[in-house]
């Protein structure tokens, strides 16, 4: 057992199963100056989309018990500038290159794949993020439509040979229904969950704390919400799952490869402690060491009573 | 690399009924803090909370926050004492750049008078020229004053009867004349300090304040409107955390 | 201004906004231990069904950040034991006396008017809890179905003048949809929400912490979701919203109501500090002392942005 | 009525180096508690924690827990030293009966020990007649043990070598006869002793235990399985922490 916390997310090797989840990590600058992000198993860049995108004005943040709202709106440089100012950079960090593709139509996720693709040989897997609220489709969004997402996914599988990870979004009644269908699409991997959609409100003022009134709810307070998924969509899927919410310890990773994780994103936990995830390694490696079990075998080995 | 640091309470004192003064042991923080950068303190809430370096003592390793208490977390912070343990993120964001040979105006409303005073304790004990004004609502608001800063209140109670920019409208021709004006304060008075300081063909610079999550620029929550670099764009959203708190008065989209 | 914290659900008038939420007060005789519970605007009683049911073996409570998962399986004496036995009683504590009834099945619910209309001089509201899992109309349950939400409703509101308060699930893609449906039946209010669905896993045993392997999530964790839902639902409808999830402070409390509650429930905050409604009652009389503000004019004040 | 009290700790002792002692002042929890009673005490994790109360003084109006350190809330609990204040609710449950006159078999393992000592302590106090069986693992961890108790332990490294059972065992036919076992402990060591009291054809009560929210019966997680009361019907599911922690025997569905 040469790394016991290596794992494989379908064909992609990664030797940790601790991925930066998008949006909490930026293109991984700021993160360089705090611990070698090379030691991670891979990160998710900020979501991109096609043409750049200031993202919402005012408060985009609320503090609530054991976790965060927040409505930063998909800011971003587009992707164009991406790809000419910061790909190469997180080609340079060591760890798996996963591209985050937002938009806000079939057309766009279609154009986002068409500009990607050719740089392949800097990306490890396109992370399809299918929860943003304004598509053409109307006003649900495609992650929320089963025919939708199998409809996107398969339009990009004919587009690029690049690993697909869907990205899903928890605010939905059957979670199960919208996997089979990004895996019936031909996706690669599934990435549970996204942010679930709160509001928070200010007594004083009588008006939504977030000037987006409503914004995506993360942190540790919805963990046991991501763990029923990830053991739901188990239960289901033939594809891996990448598990992600709330994950702040060595013992939240462990409890979502249990459920059916091959590897997991830690997003809020790095805005509150920024090496958070070097002592998450340190602790993974400490894990194997002592249990004499690779993390990989841990996958899905939950027993249901 | 950077880090953060588990550090603890050393001294607290209240300035006044709502106020503390918090003194942190880290010499890390000390030894790199500019004026007008911040610090993320941790307390029980979920989320860390911004202060402006207030002042430093590299030979005790020590530095110091001003906390005006405001709701929960700074209610909390407010109540710690020597000995306390937190969790700090820091020296964050760009401060002030003091340059030797030239001259300043520190310009200082409400909680704003703590980075003022780092900056005031380093320009004096590197003898940079400078003026402080600081403005505030009445005499018992008044914390971290000096004999030798020019003072307003706006129930006139001390100092002179007004807003900072009354207090700066009475500096002299000659103290005006080549200063960099640097605010730190609410947003209307950074926005009039700023105005004022045009009007003097002088250049300004002010500290933003945005509601944060991390502090080290990789969430995006906490940005504030500053114009676009690239043409054909009207403004872009900057971090404060970030690529702030300090901007160029005129960059800023008020 | 005689009593400025009295409230209106419909019909229904409540001395405070403050009701005990389902589960979490059983019929009232323990609480009464701790205060007298005639200060509560009401008390919903655990969930009744036609039968006794001894509800789920093992462990039914996981502790989770800022909240719990509960799988309890609606335990209950059933309806007849309960008109027996506890129904005098809990008329005679002085607050709202809510009925909150459960079943598995169309006809079940209906069963459960029959029993319940009879006695309706004792009974100011039925709470109709439309989240129950294992339903006649297949694996998804009716809550999540806006079809059998209206058919369930109009139903029973041939049955019965008794105030009809629908109680919710947020387990679903768009609770706007559950809610007009609601109306649509008739009823006379919706009662927003009931737990979110979690899991927590044993990483020791591998098993599920819950021996029913998931859970309803309850306590502040769940607040963000409920008063989205609150909101969203404020703004499509007509009938009055009585807001739950998370509450512990009367800040909370406004929260709700400004958001578009009439009134409120108090779950979770009843295990952690039984007495919490009693300090919740005196703050929001502090509260409108200091303002000048009667709580009913505070319901949907929310200006959003 | 009853309350929530907010209380001090006053001491705080480690009776092995997992396991602390812990003494709270509250007179009026100190005045009302029986012998198989619990507290449920608060910590920084979202629900109180349940324990056993393990002694009693009313004249310093204190109690004492016995907290083995098994997860989180325990490990912090451990560690409150004195003047720690913690929010508590009690006493909770149904102790044991306790009547003069009858004499009495305590029996303990693991934490069962806590409430057995203040078993003991109120039968010594009334001059009750009384044993006490204790079992442990090892040596090691024997805490609260007492000359005239009889001990036993699994490695053999103290007291009589093997379970609680093998301690009743060597009870006279005199000390056993006509008496009421009390167990506090793991189920199957509880299972164990109630069978050997059935075959002395002695009353047997147990104490159970399960994960709890309320503590006070308003829940409904914390049941287990007892002969239901209504016939056709196999169990009920009853609070342990209002219809017990103390069931008879007989009527627990093992
Ligand atoms: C760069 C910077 C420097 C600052 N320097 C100081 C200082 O030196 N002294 C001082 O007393 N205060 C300073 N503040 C403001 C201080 O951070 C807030 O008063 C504090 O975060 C409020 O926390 P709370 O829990 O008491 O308030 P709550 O309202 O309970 O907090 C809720 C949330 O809103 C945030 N928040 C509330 N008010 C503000 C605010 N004005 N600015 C930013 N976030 C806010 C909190 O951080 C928290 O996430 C500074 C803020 C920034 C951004
Ligand atoms: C009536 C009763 C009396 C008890 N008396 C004592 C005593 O005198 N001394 C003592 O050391 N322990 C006693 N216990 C057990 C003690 O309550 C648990 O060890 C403690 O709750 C574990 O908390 P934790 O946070 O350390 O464990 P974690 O495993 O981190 O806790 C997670 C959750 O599970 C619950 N939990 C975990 N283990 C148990 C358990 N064995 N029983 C009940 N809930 C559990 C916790 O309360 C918490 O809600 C008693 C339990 C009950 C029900
Ligand atoms: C500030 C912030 C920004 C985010 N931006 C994105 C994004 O651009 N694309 C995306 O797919 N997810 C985004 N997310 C969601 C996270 O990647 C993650 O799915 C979610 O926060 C749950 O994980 P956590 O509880 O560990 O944070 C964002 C989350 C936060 C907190
Ligand atoms: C232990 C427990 C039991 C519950 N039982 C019921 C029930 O029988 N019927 C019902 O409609 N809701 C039930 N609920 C849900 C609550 O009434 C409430 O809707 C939910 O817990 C959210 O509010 P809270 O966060 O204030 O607890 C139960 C909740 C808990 C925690
Ligand atoms: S607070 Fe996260 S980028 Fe500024
Ligand atoms: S713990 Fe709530 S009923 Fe026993």
């Amino acid at each position: 057992m040469s790394n016991p916390i290596s794992v494989k997310v379908g064909s992609v090797e990664l030797k940790s199963p601790i991925i930066l989840a998008s949006g909490t990590c930026n293109f991984g600058h700021e993160l360089s100056e705090y611990y070698d992000l090379s030691i991670l198993g891979g990160l998710s860049s900020k979501g991109l989309t096609i043409k750049p995108r200031v993202g919402n004005p005012g408060v985009r943040v609320a503090e609530t018990a054991a976790g965060m709202l927040n409505s930063v709106g998909l800011q971003n440089p587009g992707v164009d500038y991406f790809i000419e100012h910061d790909l190469d950079y997180m080609d340079s960090l060591g760890c798996a290159r996963i591209i985050n593709v937002a938009g806000h139509s079939f057309d766009d996720y279609m154009a986002m794949i068409d500009k990607l693709a050719p740089h392949k040989d800097k990306i490890d897997a396109l992370e399809i993020n299918l929860s943003c609220p304004n598509v053409k489709a109307g006003c649900m969004s495609i992650g929320s439509d089963p025919e939708q997402i199998k409809l996107i996914v398969s339009s990009m599988r004919k587009k690029t040979d690049l690993p697909l990870w869907i990205k899903l979004t928890p605010n939905v009644t059957d979670i199960k229904t919208m996997a089979l269908a990004a895996q019936e699409g031909g996706a690669d991997a599934v990435v549970l969950i996204n942010t679930l959609l709160g509001m928070a409100v200010n007594i004083k003022t009588r008006r939504p704390v977030l000037n987006n009134n409503t914004g995506g709810y993360s942190g540790p307070a919805v963990k046991p919400v991501a763990i029923r998924m990830v053991s739901e969509c188990y239960q289901v899927l033939d594809i891996p799952i990448i598990g992600c919410g709330g994950i702040s310890n060595y013992e939240d990773v462990l409890e979502f490869m249990i459920a059916g994780a091959s590897a997991v994103e830690i997003g809020t936990a790095s805005l509150v402690h920024p090496t958070c995830p070097v002592d998450i390694t340190a602790d993974l490696k400490d894990w194997c060491e002592k249990s004499g079990e690779s993390l990989s075998s841990l996958t899905g080995t939950l027993q249901l009573w | 690399m950077r880090k953060e640091y588990r550090c603890n309470v050393v001294s607290k004192c209240m300035l006044n009924t709502d106020t503390a003064f918090i003194e942190i042991k880290c010499p890390e923080i000390a030894s790199a803090a500019h004026p007008g950068q911040f610090v993320n303190i941790s307390c029980s809430r979920f989320l860390k909370r911004p202060f402006g370096i207030a002042s430093v003592d590299k030979d005790s390793g020590t530095f110091k926050v001003g906390v005006k208490v405001v709701g929960k977390g700074t209610s909390e912070i407010a109540a710690f004492e020597a000995g306390q343990e937190v969790d700090v993120l820091g020296p964050l964001g760009n401060g002030f750049v003091i340059e030797a040979g030239k001259k300043y105006i520190l310009v200082a409303g409400g909680t704003g008078v703590f980075p003022v005073n780092f900056a005031h304790e380093v320009m004096a004990s590197e003898g940079i020229e400078h003026v402080v004004v600081e403005g505030f609502r009445c005499k018992d608001q008044i914390v971290l004053g000096d004999p030798s800063y020019i003072l307003t209140t706006d129930a006139g109670d001390a100092g002179i009867h007004g807003n900072c920019c009354d207090g700066l409208d009475t500096l002299s021709e000659d103290q005006v004349k080549d200063s960099v004006v640097m605010c730190v304060g609410p947003l209307p008075m950074m926005k009039a300090v700023g105005n004022w300081a045009a009007s003097h063909g002088l250049k300004a610079y002010v500290s933003m304040e945005q509601r944060m999550a991390c502090g080290i620029g990789i969430c995006l929550v906490c940005v504030c409107k500053i114009k676009a670099e690239r043409a054909g764009e009207e403004f872009d959203h900057k971090r404060c955390c970030k690529d702030g708190p300090v901007f160029p008065f005129e960059e800023v989209i008020w």
